[in-house]
């Protein structure tokens, strides 16, 4: 086999493939071979055995499950890499024509959890504008397009706003009061489904798109999305943080998550440029602050010197 | 019989009688609910095609900047030395900044007065894969560097989309990604000559590029990655899909072994083309060990995706076709198998090729069983002439489209389009020659 | 019996039911009837004679317009039935057509039941009130066609899987049970043996009290046993015309008579 | 590449064997062919097929074992040979046959025959490996999983934190709804463009308007679920739903009901146009000759005579909707939720095998193998419809024929 | 010439070239043929007389196993060609029928031209060695059928664009192109005026010389004209078979003597 070859996370993907393009325009090795399919297709693939005809790179927009490395070592993929190549922020936006809004990660419960609290008693949420939810916001009627439950981003979004909303708003609470702890959890990440909340299973030209057919929605994207995209979609601040590379690598723009590359070692030497991809990827030039990868919007890890360093010295997991 | 009733009450044949114009009158009714049909068909037809066909004709037209470009030997071969290997040291940045700097000093030539111009405007103007164009150049030929070229290179996706409409001062403003400035710049190289609009055979030769560069993506490995599918497809589905369909309604005994068959084929049309995905990596990838993201293992796939399609279209020919005539042939002493290749395969012609028209139509347009095979997938790569070509990598030209509507930047879109246009034109070109045929073979009994 | 009919042969104008008027018929190039004319009384057996491929079927088809349905074939003339021209704009084939009922030369039956074949001329034109009187006619016309005792106990078995004889014989029986003014019958004895052959005459016979009948036959005899009128062609043309036992006792044209007798085919 | 020199070779020998098998036919004739059993041509084709055939044998059968690593990659050569050996030998037994006796059409056709036979069991092969493909990792689901939740509850909710809820029924429910408000478009549409296309459009417009239909089924679906999203759901959100009370979601059923039957109308059109325009034309001089209007011919008689075919198209075109990811997506949303108004969100198994399979969840996990258990179970299902189809096929056959 | 007959009707247990024993054929749970026990001799013309749908063509189709292609019939006993069992399971039914030609009841060409309608049997038997070959077999079967003066300027045009007595002739014509050593013939004059028919009757004689001809026909003038050998079938039995001068002129059965003067049918 001539070329690497990459799968896994459509996340990941435009970030591999700009890596991908550069390693092939500036390297001797083929431009490797960047596949889609989702964060498990990759790791199912990468995880089938060794060979030539496994892939040699698995794309994740999470963290590999213990479950996973499991699956891989009883197919004997032992020796895995883990490279973190950046973060990825998530922003909420909505169409230029429409008001601008400041959340709080309160609102997105308030507006969109099945069950609020509201004087003190669990209720069903009946909210029809964000206005009803707080009223320092736009009276534009709720509708969301949040990623569908396949996404990684939903995971992130549940935890990182829903269940923190939660949290803030007290419901959480009352909720473990009144349901106990587990089903407090729960209760806290079902969302409505009148219809107010849109699971969208495809991905972000998708939101966009429903966005353009339905002007008062409001979408999650991926921040490099928005940033490729601003002409038409207005971002909403989180807690009053705009976001931005710089907001989130200081941490200051709570929602992000770590983007991964994992690394079949036993394909290092055997098949030409593993390695050498890998490094490139999370090199200085590349994925480094000023690099094309940030310029895309990609959050540079702060702490890419040791993830550089892990590289090169083969680091694999426990 | 004498007290039979009579058919028509009215003596006169010009005047219509009450239910005969009942009749007529349902006769036209009938019509034209087949012509609406047809009309509806034709209309939604033409609305898809004038969609795509507006949405993508951009895709054929492209922004070049032509610019002399020193070739600065101290960034470009700083031994000196003109060795291309050690030349291919130098990354595509530095031709980047060699680029830059060769703009630079056209824009300031010019002498223009642009409010909030910034020097990062005027680089953006560069498309990100000039660099790696002129990197190449220069390589093949070291000789180059220190001289002045004229280089003619792809502009930014941004501004291309300002010649298409697609970027308005208004929206510039709101983008980072440009500035009214940067546009304003734009319309004074064109008026100085050094921008122009024509026409993007790169499009159809290039290979995909990454979501920075969408003035350089092109549809190169997908048409050829397609056209090895199509080849697989077509060399394996149709002739054993219609092998198949002669044995059941020809030779197969009425039993319940071909019940069997006959349920299981109608049945695998059903199944969801994801789950011959999972088939084909279940047994040609995982099992029979070839090469993942290869036309071959495509081809294979679609073609097991496509037989029912056939089978089902060539037994309803077959089935139609009026036994006298197997008894005909039968009758002078042909075998069942002549009956068939002599007689009745002819006359089924016409219902195979639909079969086939609309089964390839469906493997040429399909994603789903691609993704898991790995065929969804960014390559940069031309794969080889066949045979050998066959178990490179590609790309195939539906995966080229979903892979593009997914990509952030707006500019894809009408590239999706494009490359949706091209996959029509393959399909027409494909069943050309099979609607021909079909005319050929098509007769009344 | 055939003091009646010459009589009948110095018709008044209004006896003419058929009236054809310098017909041509064109099959692509080739002409297929040249300069036809005749005229077709009403309650008369008509015989159409002739060599085989000489244009019989094809003027027949001419008679109810089912030329229409071949593409190549092309008609030039006038045929007017009732003094109707039924090539004109107003006339409506359908209506035509079921005034002018037509049994072909190859059995046709449809893949339906028997009954269902025959049920089916009356179903369109609504000729039954109710099942039962459907039933009727359906029985009525079968025993005309004198296929009655032989499917009787399978009218709902499929008619394609009956004889060739039966199929020929239902064909007639469907045709009958549209009860059409005029009734074309393409050779409709050919696969019958003397006895349905006998059968079907005499059900001709009946139908001419009140119709007309045009028959194509081969038989010189049955054309002289159920037919008045007699038309011979030959290549195309009509060569003579007239009364049945004018046309086989003294025939005016030599082709005429060497046909009869047996000399050109 | 040893073993495609050894396929040219074999090539080579059959056209070898082909003249020579004719030629000794020709020879045992001597002067009257009709001697001979089966005419010459067939001998050398029996002898062409008897080198080919071996050969090809041998050499899938090493490739195949050589790419699954059971032999050596190096045993190319060995395998050519084995194929060339197969292929002369092949050859010397056909040519030796060659003659006056020899059964040589009998002979060829049983090849083709077992070829034939071959090529049908590619469709058992496949159901058999479709079901092995799938088994494995539904079993593992259902070790995780309920049986009962999985089939019988209503809720759909996977979960990236466990604890999912993936019962089937809402996804059951929408893949019906949807693929009956498609079929409900593309039949008629299909099946009067068919009769209008054959029966009365004139030969222009039809080699116009068939292939012109054609290109429907080739529009890339993403084409259509876009359509569905930017143009017909908002249409009928604004026009129809809205004004009726009954929601006001951008996606529903209709949605992707009514683009998909367009999408299908081509399936049913095309292949009954075929069919239709099979059916003898003396069938339908009968009815005309009855005066029946050309739509009373054509549905008392044409129609039935092309039933059978033109329920295989519709079956096709029923398969298609079942098996439809995209438009479904953009068009129905992903919502799985049971409810007979249609301009609500629903989905669809597909789509859900998909998704799952595609996403981001851990891959050992329920919420991952779900697709496997729901590819399955589709198969289960449609198998049975399909059941059930052949036998009113069947029965409404028998009255005829 | 029956004097030659008479004599050949002591035959010898070589000359009989078809001998059913016990046949039975069902059409699903109908039975159309009874017990059926006949030898058929070899250069001979032998009649199949009887009420249509009477199981003539039933039978014929089973002497060279026509009725394998339809699913619903079966067959019991024992039919012999040559003394060799047809129903054998070493029989190829291919080999069989280019032995056993068939002529159709309902004429069924090819959607082919005329030439290759003729040309089929002798191209896939390999009859002629080259075009000339071929082109005289055409010629001179579609002679012996009476047709090549109709249709000699048009042999490239499509068979089904024949009429119906065209047709015909067009599909004995390309039975006999073959040449098969027995001929079954299908009513093969239904829709043929008498001169073509005079004509096809003469090429039956000539046949005869060589080969044996089994003819199913309604009209008693011709199976006593051409055949030697008469078998009456009535309601699915073999009611009476002998020689055809005996069976018009002494029959034995009294069905028989009822069918032949026409009292039952
Ligand atoms: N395919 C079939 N399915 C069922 N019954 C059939 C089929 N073919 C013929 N029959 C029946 O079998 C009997 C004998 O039919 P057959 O065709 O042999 O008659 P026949 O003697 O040739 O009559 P004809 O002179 O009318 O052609 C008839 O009653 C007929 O209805
Ligand atoms: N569809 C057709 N296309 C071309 N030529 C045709 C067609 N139908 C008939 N003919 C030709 O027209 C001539 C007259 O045919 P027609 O069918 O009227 O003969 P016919 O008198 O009915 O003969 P038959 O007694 O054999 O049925 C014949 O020469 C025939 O070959
Ligand atoms: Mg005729
Ligand atoms: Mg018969």
């Amino acid at each position: 086999r001539e070329q690497v070859q990459v799968a896994g996370s459509s996340t990941v993907l435009p970030y591999s493939t700009i890596v991908a393009e550069l390693f092939g325009e500036n390297t001797d090795f083929g431009t490797p071979v960047i596949e889609s399919g989702g964060s498990s297709t990759g790791l199912r693939r990468f995880c089938e055995g060794v060979g030539e005809n496994t892939i040699d790179i698995a794309n994740s927009s999470r963290q590999i499950r213990d479950s996973e490395v499991e699956e891989c070592a009883a197919n004997g993929v032992t020796d895995i890499m883990e490279v973190r190549i950046g973060y990825d922020g998530i922003v909420f936006a909505s169409a230029q024509s429409g008001a601008s809004f400041a959340f709080t990660p309160a609102d997105w419960f308030n507006a969109l959890s099945a069950k609020v609290v509201r004087d003190g008693a669990i209720v069903d949420n009946t909210a029809a504008s964000w206005a009803e939810v707080n009223p320092e916001l736009a009276d534009q009627e709720i509708l969301a397009f949040v990623p569908g439950t396949r996404h990684g981003t939903r995971e992130v979004f549940d935890e990182k706003v829903i269940a923190q909303g939660c949290e803030d708003s007290g419901a959480l609470e009352v909720f473990t009061a009144e349901l106990g702890e587990e089903e407090a959890e729960a209760a806290c990440m079902t969302l409505r489904t009148d219809g107010r909340s849109v699971d969208i299973d495809g991905d972000y030209t998708e939101t966009l798109a429903r966005i353009g057919s339905s002007p008062n929605g409001i979408g999650v994207f991926g921040l490099s999305f928005y940033e490729n995209n601003m002409d038409t979609l207005q971002v909403a601040t989180m807690s009053g943080v705009t976001p931005s590379t710089e907001t989130i690598a200081s941490g200051e723009y709570p929602v992000s998550r770590p983007l991964f590359i994992y690394v079949k070692k036993a394909h290092i030497g055997v098949i030409p440029g593993v390695k050498e991809f890998a490094e490139f990827f999370v090199s200085d030039a590349i994925a480094g602050p000023d690099g094309p990868l940030a310029a895309y919007g990609l959050v540079s890890d702060p702490e890419l010197a040791s993830v550089q360093q892990a590289v090169a010295d083969e680091t694999t997991m426990q | 019989m004498t007290d039979h009733p009579r058919a028509t009450g009215a003596k006169s044949l010009y005047v219509q009688d009450a239910r005969t114009r009942r009749r007529n009158a349902a006769e036209k009714r009938f019509r034209a609910y087949g012509l609406t049909a047809i009309v509806i068909a034709c209309t939604m037809l033409a609305v898809l095609v004038f969609t795509i066909v507006r949405d993508g004709s951009g895709a054929f037209r492209q922004t070049y900047l032509s610019i002399p470009v020193a070739l600065d030997a101290q960034v470009l071969d700083p031994k000196g030395n003109r060795d291309p290997a050690e030349m291919a040291g130098v990354l595509t940045l530095s031709y980047g900044q060699v680029l830059d700097r060769a703009l630079d000093a056209a824009v300031a030539g010019l002498d223009l007065q642009i409010e909030g111009l910034e020097s990062g405007d005027i680089d953006g103007l560069i498309s990100r894969d000039a660099s790696a164009q002129l990197r190449d150049r220069v390589l093949a030929d070291p000789d180059l560097v220190g001289q002045t070229v004229d280089v003619n290179v792809l502009a930014n996706g941004r501004i291309d989309g300002y010649f298409k409409g697609r970027v308005t001062m208004e929206t510039a403003a709101r983008d980072a990604n440009t500035s009214p400035a940067q546009l304003m710049l734009a319309d004074e190289l064109v008026k100085a000559g050094l921008l122009v609009t024509r026409f993007n055979a790169g499009f159809l030769t290039a290979a995909d590029a990454s979501d920075q560069r969408p003035e350089a993506a092109g549809v190169g490995v997908a048409i050829l990655g397609s056209l090895y599918m199509m080849l697989v497809v077509l060399v394996l589905a149709v002739p054993i899909g219609v092998a198949a369909s002669i044995y059941l309604e020809e030779f197969a005994p009425r039993s319940r072994w071909t019940d069997l068959i006959e349920v299981n084929i109608a049945n695998l049309a059903a199944v969801p083309s994801i789950v011959f995905g999972i088939l084909g990596l279940a047994v040609f990838i995982n099992f029979a060990g070839l090469p993942a993201s290869a036309p071959i293992v495509g081809g294979l796939v679609l073609t097991l995706m496509t037989l029912p399609t056939i089978i089902i279209a060539t037994r309803a020919a077959l089935k139609a076709v009026p036994p006298s005539i197997r008894d005909a042939a039968l009758g002078v002493g042909a075998s069942r198998m002549q009956t068939v290749f002599h007689h009745v395969l002819p006359l089924a012609a016409p219902g195979i090729l639909t079969g086939t028209i609309i089964g390839l139509a469906q493997a040429l347009g399909e994603t789903a069983p691609l993704l898991l095979i790995g065929m969804v997938a960014f390559v940069r790569e031309f794969p080889a002439a066949p045979p050998e070509g066959l178990f490179d990598p590609a790309s195939a030209l539906p995966v080229q489209v979903y892979n593009w509507t997914q990509r952030s930047d707006p500019a894809f879109v009408e590239r999706a389009s494009g490359a949706i246009i091209v996959l029509l034109i393959f399909l027409l070109c494909m069943n050309l020659l099979a609607i021909f045929l079909r005319r050929k073979f098509e007769r009344r009994w | 019996m055939y003091d009646t009919i010459r009589s009948e042969s110095a018709v008044s104008q209004q006896d003419i039911k058929i009236s054809a008027r310098d017909v041509q018929v064109f099959y692509g190039e080739k002409q297929a009837i040249k300069d036809l004319n005749v005229e077709i009384l009403d309650k008369t057996v008509t015989a159409f004679i002739g060599p085989s491929g000489c244009g019989k079927s094809t003027f027949l088809r001419c008679i109810n317009r089912m030329n229409d349905t071949i593409d190549s074939a092309r008609i030039a003339g006038r045929i007017t039935i009732d003094g109707e021209d039924i090539y004109d704009r107003r006339i409506d084939p359908v209506q035509l057509r079921a005034k002018v009922g037509m049994v072909f030369q190859k059995p046709n039956p449809f893949p339906k039941s028997i009954y269902d074949n025959v049920a089916y001329g009356p179903r369109i034109h609504g000729l039954a009130r109710g099942k039962a009187e459907l039933d009727e006619i359906v029985e009525r016309s079968l025993r005309g066609a004198a296929l009655w005792n032989e499917v009787k106990d399978r009218l709902s078995e499929p008619g394609t899987g009956l004889s060739g004889g039966q199929q020929q014989r239902l064909c007639i029986a469907r045709a009958v049970a549209t009860s059409p003014e005029v009734l074309l019958m393409d050779e409709p004895c050919s696969a019958l043996d003397p006895i349905a052959t006998s059968q079907v005459e005499e059900l001709i016979e009946q139908l001419r009290t009140q119709f007309s009948v045009v028959i194509v036959t081969h038989s010189m005899q049955q054309a002289a046993r159920v037919s008045q009128k007699t038309a011979f062609f030959h290549l195309g043309n009509l060569v003579e015309y007239g009364d049945t036992d004018d046309i086989f006792t003294k025939p005016r044209d030599s082709r005429t008579e060497a046909y009869i007798s047996g000399r050109i085919g | 590449m040893p073993m495609s020199w050894a396929l040219l070779a074999a090539i080579l020998l059959a056209v070898a064997g082909f003249l020579l098998g004719r030629s000794r036919a020709h020879a045992t004739a001597a002067q009257d062919v009709r001697t001979l059993h089966s005419r010459p041509a067939y001998h050398g084709m029996n002898a062409a097929l008897a080198v080919m055939l071996p050969a090809l044998v041998v050499l899938i059968l090493a490739s195949g074992l050589r790419m699954s690593g059971v032999i050596p990659v190096a045993s190319g050569p060995v395998a050519g040979l084995l194929a060339l050996a197969a292929a002369v030998a092949g050859l010397g037994w056909a040519v030796t046959r060659a003659g006056r006796g020899f059964r040589a059409r009998n002979s060829v056709e049983r090849m083709v025959l077992g070829l034939m036979i071959f090529c049908s069991m590619i469709a058992i092969a496949t159901t058999i490996g479709i079901v092995l493909s799938l088994i494995f990792e539904t079993i593992s689901f259902f070790r995780q999983y309920s049986l009962a939740d999985f089939f019988f509850s209503t809720v759909w909710s996977p979960r990236f934190e466990g604890n999912s809820r993936l019962g089937m029924l809402p996804l059951l429910w929408g893949t019906l709804y949807i693929s009956f408000i498609a079929l409900l478009v593309a039949v008629p549409i299909g099946l009067l463009a068919a009769i209008y296309l054959s029966e009365y459009a004139s030969p222009r417009l039809r080699s116009i308007a068939k292939p012109a239909v054609e290109v429907l089924a080739g529009i890339p679906t993403i084409v259509y679920g876009l359509f569905a999203l930017v143009t017909v759901g908002p249409m009928l959100r604004d026009w129809i739903a809205q004004p009726l009370g009954l929601g006001n979601s951008g996606s529903s059923v209709m949605t992707a009901g009514l683009v998909m039957g367009i999408m299908l109308i081509p399936f049913v059109s095309s292949l009954s146009d075929d069919i239709i325009n099979a059916v003898p034309q003396s069938l339908r001089d009968g009815a005309l000759g009855l005066g029946s209007t050309p739509s009373e011919t054509v549905r008392s008689v044409v129609l039935p005579a092309a039933l059978p075919g033109i329920v295989g198209a519709i079956l096709l075109a029923a398969s298609r909707a079942i098996g439809e990811t995209m438009i479904v997506v953009l068009g129905a949303g992903a919502a799985a939720t049971i409810s007979a108004n249609p301009f609500e969100a629903m989905t669809t198994i597909t789509v859900k095998i998909v998704s799952q399979l595609t996403g981001d969840n851990d891959f050992s996990s329920p919420e991952t193998l779900v697709a496997f258990a729901l590819g399955l179970t589709l198969f289960v299902i449609t198998l049975g419809l399909n059941v059930i189809a052949l036998i009113i096929v069947r029965k409404y056959r028998e009255q005829y024929e």
